[in-house]
């Protein structure tokens, strides 16, 4: 009998104590700065490695490229860059692997919609998603996440 | 399922809390149901044997092959001895377990490209004997003792695995070699750490990893099961962990456990076509 | 003379004491149980079919979705049979970074257990105070690799991301919050009449049972077989620390309630003790570009919350494994079931497969 | 006073929809807090339309009858458990003069009344044609019957001593000294008692959520489900009520402050034993079916019996016989 006793007194006393839960909508939940959002991806910085794509462990990011209009640049220019957040796992080997950090995770993580469409993300969109870009995006650990040496 | 059966699935589950005893009932279909399967071991099943073990002289990791071509001799004092023991834990070994002296499934494929894991022979350096080897040894000296030795393939140490020591027998044996290395008082494997099968595309195999509590020693056994008519008796009645594990095997890979007692898919659904694991499978409908 | 007949309920796969998606069929004789039988597969994905197309840095992701409650120790299970059929040397920063995730990982999910088994049992409170208690170390992680749940932090070699600054310091605090928050769990839970009267008793099973079932973790413990693979077959540095292994007297449901908070202890001290010798360096080893694994066949198991949690990679010398099959301990911890609930009362059938700490996300693999 | 006897009762209805709402808020406000949030919060200031928005989205829901079930009886079943909830009210002392009937027997009337709504629920859960529902239905069954007899017993005491079952005399005889002292093994008899007849943990068995799903409503959907939630918070209501007049002095003033209403006196000795409810309902587990049997047979009878014997034995011992 005295264990439930002991038990209310745990619960009154919690009573008081302050609320932890957040007010989500009405105010942004605070996230640290390595939070694995939605990515932002800069085109002019891609070379067109493909390493994003191979990595991929759902194949959700398509891209191609195009040769270098200005003809004095060498290498490609990305032409197609779209990512299927249906299947993305916001896993983060996208970034790890990418090697001049043009495909970069954000802060934003609010990715629900009506339809299944909207969640096909094109070069445009992905362009856009500029803000609270993560700002360690290499740790301490440049190896990619396909084994790469230190 | 006839009520016969029933009743066998009944009595199985009960036995498995108990000791792990088969009915007498039970041996009698499944014993019958041998015979008439098997037939003569020939010549092929000696080369497929001594290809086994060049292939695994050849591997980097794997030493001290013990060649198990030891003719049953002393069959009747060692099945005795055998008997004895499982007696004490109420098996009777004899009973229960297919003769593998005439059990023998003629090779169809001699195993003409050898498992991934010994493609490129390459000069090693001798290893220092492992520390596991004479636990092994000790192990295998026993095991060539037993009648139907023969259907040892191999026994080796596996030193990437911690030296785990390592059976690989043909599935013929398995249920045999089960029984024995459950019950003998010398090795008393209780426990199935992991229930596995892996398909090398000339063959699957069944991979069992157990675990002696009195002993703490681990043991791999692979059992070897062939591909187009994949069969092995189960041990759901030895090792109740094994019962979904075969199941599990039964539907991904295909294997079919003779004398399970529900051999259903326990993944997938009923109507699914196929066993996915097979490196061969092609999903039935594109669009799922 | 009344008739009577045997009645076919149907739990689930949508029920809420499953702790997800089992389907239990069960034939019942008023309130108590005849025969059950459990249906899985509806949580299937797959994990071993996929993994033969994935190369080894990309299955790890796919762990996190196994048990989505300790998702860093199935982290490690596939990063650790990796790096050992390799034969990779581990920097020992980042295997004390691995110790203390999986450690928090643990008292995670043991939480999860807890405040989930008293939901079953019908109290709402202590489910809402060891979710807090939890919050806590998810904010730990999400601070740490960025995910609250599916971690994919620990790389074949090291771990993806050093510990940021003052993060170890906040697991110390939170060690310390934690070692006292104890006492009210205890104040709460331990000494509750009802509780007691619940669990005391139920779900009893032998140890030639549990050894025979292959159960693993605290179902095997619990039986009083001091079992531990941290100890047993020591992985990691585990064999540095020193922390013990508590056992089960009776084998009840409450004695399991015990054997893990005693856990979430030990795993506390654990933390505690690797922080005390954490240095700064490197946390990845060397590590080629492309991962090729040698062939092979391994066979490796860590200790998860739940058990025993294997992992059995068989390897063709490519990037990409043969196969790659997880001993999952839920679904062995599962098979037992039948078993426990013949002749049970259906409110024991909650209590005794709360108690069993199933994840379906494991059991269906 | 022939306009209060018409009109009465309607405002009675209102007031007691209007506590209802506000009691499952209340209910959610607690629970909240005694989890650390801020329970609801978001419909309404404070969250105070909350529980009218529900009530909306419940009216407003399709009225899903299943097909196998018995449809005639599917849709009495909400019926039956709600009138008898309301018509115990009326012998409810809620001050001297707010009452509305006022009869020699009302304690027994309570108590009769009460038990006929376990035939709406039996009804409800056999005509759903479920099986989490039927096993729900029988538990409940079996529970209130059990559960109503120490609940009576216990409160043979405050009968012995006031020598009447009209519930205007148990308040005024409690002038003096609360029945929570004198007869405080019966009252506590009583609040167990009253808890399983409530169904409310640690005796929700019947609606169990993580053995049964919902116990007898299962197949309920829209304001038939209402009913039947209708119908459980008036006995939240009415119990609390009935509580207070027996063992709390009902509008009795505490300390002799009489400058303070009769009904505010009331309402707040009834929102402490409401509270009580819900704290308990947040701390507690579930007992189990047989447990719960075996608790109000082996334990609750005895002691109420043994209850009634000890009120005896005070009565003519000198001394006490006054608290008697």
């Amino acid at each position: 009998m005295f264990g439930l006793v002991k038990g209310l007194g745990v619960t009154l006393k919690n009573m008081t104590k302050p609320k932890v839960t957040y007010n989500y909508p009405a105010e942004p939940i605070p996230v640290p700065d390595r939070f694995r959002g939605i990515q932002h991806f800069d085109a002019e910085k891609c070379i067109v490695c493909n390493q994003c794509a191979l990595v991929c462990p759902t194949d959700c990011i398509t891209l191609t490229g195009k040769r270098n209009p200005d003809p004095e640049k060498k290498g490609k220019v990305i032409e197609i860059y779209d990512i299927n957040f249906e299947i993305c796992i916001l896993c983060d080997l996208c970034t790890e692997v990418c090697p001049t950090e043009a495909i970069v995770m954000t802060n934003n993580f609010e990715l629900a919609t009506y339809s299944r469409d909207d969640l096909f993300k094109n070069m445009q969109w992905l362009h856009d998603n500029n803000q609270n870009i993560r700002q360690e995006n290499m740790s301490s650990k440049p190896p990619g996440a396909a084994g790469g040496a230190k | 399922m006839s009520d016969q059966e029933k009743e066998q699935e009944k009595e199985l589950t009960t036995e498995t809390k108990a000791a792990n005893v088969m009915s007498e009932e039970t041996v009698e279909i499944k014993s019958a149901s041998k015979e008439q399967d098997v037939q003569k071991p020939d010549a092929l099943s000696q080369e497929l044997k001594d290809e086994g073990s060049v292939k695994n002289e050849s591997a980097s990791e794997e030493q001290g092959i013990q060649k198990p071509d030891a003719p049953p001799s002393q069959e009747v004092t060692d099945e005795g001895s055998v008997k004895n023991d499982s007696v004490s834990t109420g098996v009777d070994v004899e009973n229960t377990v297919t003769k593998p002296q005439a059990a023998s499934v003629p090779p169809k494929k001699p195993a003409a490209t050898p498992r991934p894991a010994a493609k490129k022979p390459v000069e090693e350096k001798p290893l220092e004997p492992s520390r596991k080897q004479p636990w092994l040894d000790k192990f295998v000296v026993k095991l060539k003792d037993l009648e139907g030795s023969e259907y040892l393939e191999d026994a080796f140490i596996n030193r990437a695995n911690s030296d785990l020591p390592t059976l690989v027998v043909k599935s013929e044996w398995w249920r045999y070699l089960a029984l024995y290395l459950r019950n003998h008082p010398d090795c008393q494997f209780h426990y199935v750490q992991n229930f596995s099968s892996v398909d090398y595309e000339t063959h699957l195999e069944v991979v069992v990893h157990l675990f002696s509590f009195p002993y703490k020693e681990r043991l791999g056994v692979r059992v070897k099961v062939d591909r187009t008519e994949a069969k092995v008796d189960s041990v759901a009645d030895i090792w109740a962990a094994a019962n979904w594990n075969e199941r599990e095997a039964y539907d991904l890979m295909g294997i079919t456990f003779e004398g399970h007692p529900d051999l259903r898919r326990i993944m997938l659904t009923d109507q699914w076509v196929g066993h996915p694991l097979r490196k061969d499978y092609v999903p039935y409908d594109e669009g799922v | 003379m009344l008739r009577t007949e045997e009645m076919l309920l149907n739990m689930g796969p949508q029920h809420p004491s499953t702790h997800g998606v089992l389907r239990l069929v069960i034939k019942i004789d008023g309130e108590i149980i005849r025969e059950v039988d459990p249906v899985i597969g509806y949580l299937h994905r797959g994990t071993e079919k996929l993994a033969e197309d994935l190369t080894y840095t990309q299955i790890i992701p796919y762990t996190d979705r196994l048990d989505y409650v300790s998702a860093m120790t199935n982290n490690y299970a596939v990063v650790h049979a990796t790096e050992k059929l390799m034969g990779l040397e581990i920097p020992e920063r980042a295997e004390y970074l691995r110790m203390i995730t999986m450690e928090l990982n643990r008292v995670a999910s043991h939480l999860v257990w807890v405040g989930t088994y008293l939901l079953d049992l019908g109290a709402m409170s202590p489910f809402l105070y060891c979710f807090q208690d939890r919050e806590t170390i998810l904010n730990l992680f999400n601070e740490l690799c960025g995910a609250r749940l599916t971690y994919n932090y620990m790389r074949v070699g090291g771990v993806k991301w050093d510990a940021p600054d003052g993060w170890l310091q906040k697991v110390e605090e939170f060690v310390l919050y934690m070692q006292k928050e104890l006492a009210t769990y205890h104040d709460l839970i331990s000494g509750n009449d009802i509780f007691l009267q619940r669990t005391r008793g139920i779900g009893i099973y032998t140890k030639e049972q549990a050894l025979s079932y292959a159960l693993s973790g605290s179902n095997l413990r619990v039986t009083g077989v001091p079992w531990d693979l941290r100890q047993h077959q020591s992985y990691s540095l585990y064999h540095q620390f020193q922390f013990e292994i508590p056992i089960g007297e009776k084998g009840d449901v409450l004695d399991k309630y015990h054997l893990r908070m005693q856990e979430i202890a030990e795993s506390l001290k654990i933390v505690k003790q690797v922080l005390g010798v954490i240095k700064e360096g490197p946390i990845m080893g060397k590590v080629p570009k492309v991962l090729r694994v040698p062939e092979g066949e391994f066979y490796t198991g860590v200790e998860s919350p739940r058990g025993e949690l294997g992992c059995h990679i068989v390897s063709n010398g490519k990037n990409k494994p043969w196969r790659l099959k997880f001993r999952r301990p839920s679904f062995y911890n599962l098979q037992i079931l039948p078993d426990l609930l013949k002749g049970e009362n259906i409110s024991n059938l909650v209590a005794i497969l709360g108690g069993i700490d199933i994840i379906l996300g494991e059991v269906d693999g | 006073m022939d306009v209060f006897f018409y009109l009465g009762p309607i405002i009675l209805m209102l007031l007691l929809l209007g506590f209802v709402t506000y009691a499952i808020l209340f209910e959610r406000k607690v629970i909240g807090w005694i989890q650390n949030r801020p329970g609801p919060n978001q419909v309404g200031p404070w969250g105070l339309f909350q529980t009218i928005a529900d009530v909306l989205k419940l009216l407003l829901k399709e009225d899903v009858v299943p097909g196998k079930a018995d449809r005639s009886l599917f849709k009495l079943a909400p019926i039956i458990a709600f009138v008898p909830a309301f018509a115990i009210l009326a012998v409810i002392p809620f001050t001297e003069t707010w009452q509305f009937g006022d009869f020699a027997v009302g304690l027994l009337y309570y108590i009769a009344i009460s038990s006929i709504t376990i035939i709406g629920i039996l009804t409800g859960a056999w005509a759903s044609n479920n099986k989490y529902s039927l096993l729900g239905g029988m538990r409940s069954a079996a529970q209130m019957i059990s559960y109503e007899i120490p609940l009576v017993l216990s409160v043979v005491g405050i009968v012995m001593t006031t020598g009447s079952l009209d519930l205007n005399d148990i308040v005024l005889a409690q002038k003096k000294v609360w029945f929570i002292v004198p007869q405080f093994l019966a009252f506590l008899i009583f609040l167990i008692a009253s808890l399983a007849e409530l169904n409310r943990t640690p005796f929700d068995l019947p609606e169990a959520e993580s053995e049964l799903v919902a116990g007898y409503h299962v197949e309920y959907t829209g304001f038939r489900f209402a009913f039947f939630m209708l119908a459980e918070y008036v006995y939240v209501f009415a119990m609390a009520s009935l509580t207070t007049c027996l063992f709390l002095g009902g509008w009795l003033p505490l300390f002799g402050l009489t400058m303070i209403p009769g009904i505010l006196w009331f309402l707040l000795k009834f929102s402490l034993v409401v509270f009580s409810l819900f704290w308990i309902r947040a701390t507690m587990p579930r007992l189990r079916v047989d447990q719960l049997m075996q608790f109000a047979w082996k334990v609750l009878l005895p002691l109420s019996l043994l209850n009634i014997f000890l009120t005896a034995i005070f009565k003519e011992i000198p001394v006490l016989s006054s608290f008697y």
